[in-house]
């Protein structure tokens, strides 16, 4: 297998894999949650801290300068690993929490009235249900839930019925944090706008894992972090198709983002800057910048490729014992490494901390997606998500570690 | 075997068979509480004959550590005063948060859980019985506990 | 001057310091834009993401509980530090702007209604002014300014004038990023409070430079941002009391702020966690936290000496020259280290770029305060702005290059 | 005597004695432009006779290099049509992009800025004058400039 041989030399890569826990090598198995940091990452903020600190946009003088060029170098860095022609759609936030807030605020208070409909679907994330809840609250709007099928997809014929007059918004996730499938984002929106209606994509967990294209696929808004592309905490993106971004009223007021300001209204500066309120994340654009070259010195294809031979080799093991059950979907295709399962009659956060006695990090919970579990019929899963540093013998270790937790909890 | 060991131990028997484990009917007070994080619940029902404890009952939908200590709750309020229960809880609460061994007297049945405190995440789970008896106290308006 | 030879010795923390712009050493004057950042800072995200790295609050696993552990301690730190007796009243934000939004947003949707007034100050930074704008257009309230004397003060008396009945919120800065005056927090709080006037104290230029005791003041917000003091990018901070945080519905939907989520609709966290929806800034807290740890080694009192002696250095000098056109009190009495000025029929960028051709960092423009532009007639101003690296040879630079400027633009 | 101080004795000499300084009654067209990074303000009148102007003022606040520009945008497009002017501006756009010190001929004049365009932020000022002129085909609906 010559990809394992080049993606275990990325390993060295990440300072923080050479750590134990309780004794054992640390396997990071939480990659969803967050994942770890190349040290190009840490020494690009690093760097920008040491040598070009600086507030952006604003000065004259040198050091202002260069930071304001590196915070723009990397509005075009994300522009071009997502496929978006116009660096000018991308909008850095906090995080794809921020960023779908962001639409729901600015986007929504102009398009959106008492009546109206949003498609969400029951594999969302908080990020992507809880915000469109206060919407609806503060417009009148109704949410409408696309159902998971008992395979843990998404059923595009469903998706028709739906979209009726009223539905202004469909709002989905590209991969499911829990299921692991990945939601065939250019087919859905196509459908949607074929009934007229913009489709926001929460790619949370796409980006790191597979090619982005934003432009390509006609998307309306893709929303993604930082911290879970390998690059840092404290930041985030909004892409926004450019007649939507004309759509859209300010979100938060401050610096950066005015024309000009009189004591009671103020006139607004064009977009992307228009919604970047404030000093933005000026040290963590050069670190973000850094993870997607990373990303690219590896290239997406093999990342791929990558993270199919650990979701397979997790899913044969798991399907072997009868006591533990999967959710998601069970066959490779569409699917990516995110496996979520329960071990019978023992409770997750049961499981979760016996394998941390092991040195295994992975989660156990809802996952911030309580209307998931809801439709699943269970409180709480384990799950295992990969990176791009994970190797198949620490999913083995994931596995005998189980083990111990049937010895302790079954016996 | 190590002193860990045998209060994992304690704790694995009180979550495999839970003391009072149910739902008392007509119950004097009872509360249902939930932990945010991990989504589990659970259900407390209180029989009270005046200030005292007559009997309980508890439902969860948890992990062992939650299910062990709703049990072990269970068998140190019945037959104390409503007072005396909310105190034990708050004694338990600020065991947790010492850096020394040291507990109370009243504290002491509760030492199986005092050697996982340094896992942070799982106090939440420790105390999810006693913020259930919380609960039952302040919906109890005639005394006052605070 | 014992004090001059402690804080020269702080130099050495810094390496930005080390620069050189244009062939000299780089004298950096741009504090209130933001600061550089000391050796412990970068070495504390550095330590973060090399050895802890990991999502907050979820995980049962170690690295999940070692983050938490610092992210809480963190928020006791801030907390200790602005003299606020519980960390429950410490909440993270990505910035002032933010946290000034936080309040516009969930603490007025709640106590803001139609016919309803907030007073502002007319030295407000845009942060401070246009969240309120906005405000006051989905909430029909209006907004009055609380004007600024000749002398670059706010009056008191006439704060008495202004407190009618229909005002529910005074908002202002505790020290102008313009003028570099000092408001008297306490007594401006005292006087609104007597006429139930709960107080928003806009502290991004202060918590630098001086004791901030939110509890003894008795403010009801306090907002500042990490990058203003010594700390990194990406964070800030919202301080607000108890009986305000329970009057606050949630700003941002999302992980980490719910109790419990269904389809239509969610209850929520209890606080601080209600206001902090999605993976907060991590690796950014133990950064702020060294800031603080930072500031504190030196002592407040010392830095406020040193701002002090750096300030009545530079209002000597420019006090000096007929024509400098000081903007602010001229008396060094609650006066800090942000000193503006403009060199006569100079306009200021052309002065901030021939400075910079001498190494000499410091901002010209509006700084984010048209409305204070407006009021002093002139659209911008050369601003000198210290840290506690500047030492008082950079300020003589500072004037001998203003000579340069003379020459080239008024011979 | 570099090339570097020439070019900025051509800009001096431009901000403190400005060409066509002012602004025209009943201009054809009229434009108010504006920087929000440092406030400066621009007024340009055109007196136009068909497709040609005949004249033009400008009005600026702000600093030296927006200043140069204004007055040498008003030397280069008088007696041009405008949508010689517009393109002239868009030429010089893409000078400030470009890598290289090429230049069309059309952009000769505006050489000395273009020593200049490593300075990001004055970027901004350089070409205030010329967001005016756009700013004015823009209101002259009849024909198509782009
Ligand atoms: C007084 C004042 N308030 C608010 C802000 C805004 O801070 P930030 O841009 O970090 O949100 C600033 C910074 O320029 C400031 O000086
Ligand atoms: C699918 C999905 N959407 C949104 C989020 C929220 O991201 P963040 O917490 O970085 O805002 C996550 C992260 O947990 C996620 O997995």
């Amino acid at each position: 297998m010559p990809n394992h041989t080049l993606i275990s030399q990325c390993r060295k890569d990440f300072p923080i894999l050479k750590r134990e826990v309780n004794g054992y090598p640390l396997a990071y198995l939480d990659n969803a949650a967050t994942t770890q940091k190349p040290k190009s990452v840490i020494d690009a903020i690093t760097n920008f801290y040491e040598n070009h600190n600086s507030n952006v946009s604003r000065g004259v003088y040198t050091l202002a300068e260069e930071a304001t060029e590196i915070y723009e170098s990397g509005r075009d860095a994300v522009a071009n690993f997502i496929g978006a022609e116009d660096s000018g759609t991308i909008i850095f936030t906090s995080g794809t929490t921020e960023s779908i807030k962001l639409v729901s605020s600015a986007w929504g208070q102009k398009n959106l009235k008492k009546g109206d409909r949003i498609i969400l679907t029951e594999m969302e994330h908080h990020s992507n249900i809880v915000p469109w809840q206060l919407a609806a609250k503060s417009y009148g709007i109704e949410l409408v839930y696309w159902p998971v099928t008992t395979e843990g997809r998404l059923d595009l014929a469903l998706l028709e019925e739906l979209l009726t007059n009223s539905v202004k918004l469909l709002a989905f996730t590209m991969v499911s944090n829990v299921l692991g499938c990945i939601n065939p984002v250019e087919q859905i929106t196509e459908i949607a706008h074929s009934h007229g209606v913009p489709v926001l994509v929460d790619s949370a967990q796409a980006v790191s894992r597979m090619s982005i294209k934003v432009s390509e696929w006609d998307c309306d808004f893709l929303a993604f972090s930082g911290h879970k592309v390998y690059g840092p905490t404290g930041i985030g993106v909004l892409y926004a198709k450019k007649e939507r971004l004309e759509e859209m009223l300010p979100f938060q007021g401050g610096g950066g983002m005015i024309r000009h300001v009189e004591k009671q209204s103020s006139t607004w500066a064009v977009p992307p800057q228009k919604f970047e309120a404030g000093t933005p994340p000026v040290a963590q654009v050069p670190g973000l910048k850094a993870a997607l070259e990373y990303l690219k010195q590896y290239g997406i294809k093999q990342i791929e490729r990558h993270d199919n031979e650990l979701t397979e080799h997790a899913l044969n093991q798991l399907t072997e014992f009868p006591d533990l059950e999967l959710y998601g979907p069970s066959e490779i295709q569409n699917r990516t490494g995110v496996v979520s399962f329960n071990l019978q009659n023992v409770h997750s956060h049961d499981v979760a901390q016996v394998l941390d006695e092991s040195g295994i990090a992975l989660r156990a919970g809802h996952h911030c997606t309580q209307v998931l579990h809801e439709r699943l019929g269970v409180p709480a899963t384990v799950r295992m998500s990969f990176g791009i540093y994970n190797d198949p013998s620490e999913i083995d270790r994931m596995f005998s570690a189980l083990d111990q937790a049937r010895a302790i909890f079954l016996h | 075997m190590t002193r860990d060991t045998i209060y994992r131990d304690i704790l694995l028997e009180h979550a495999r068979h839970p003391k009072n484990s149910g739902r008392l009917e007509n119950p004097g007070l009872s509360a249902s509480v939930h932990n945010p994080l991990c989504g589990d619940e659970l259900e407390l029902t209180l029989a009270l004959s005046g200030e005292l404890i007559q009997d309980c009952r508890t439902i969860v939908r948890g992990c062992s550590i939650c299910q062990a200590s709703a049990s072990i709750m269970s068998e140190m309020i019945i037959k104390k005063t409503l007072k005396e229960a909310i105190i034990t809880g708050r004694l338990f609460d600020e065991s947790l948060r010492k850096d020394n061994e040291d507990v109370p007297e009243m504290v002491e049945p509760l030492r199986p859980f005092l050697a996982l405190k340094t896992h942070r995440s799982r106090i939440k789970c420790m105390k999810l019985a006693w913020d259930a008896l919380e609960e039952c106290a302040n919906q109890d308006k005639s005394p006052n506990y605070t």
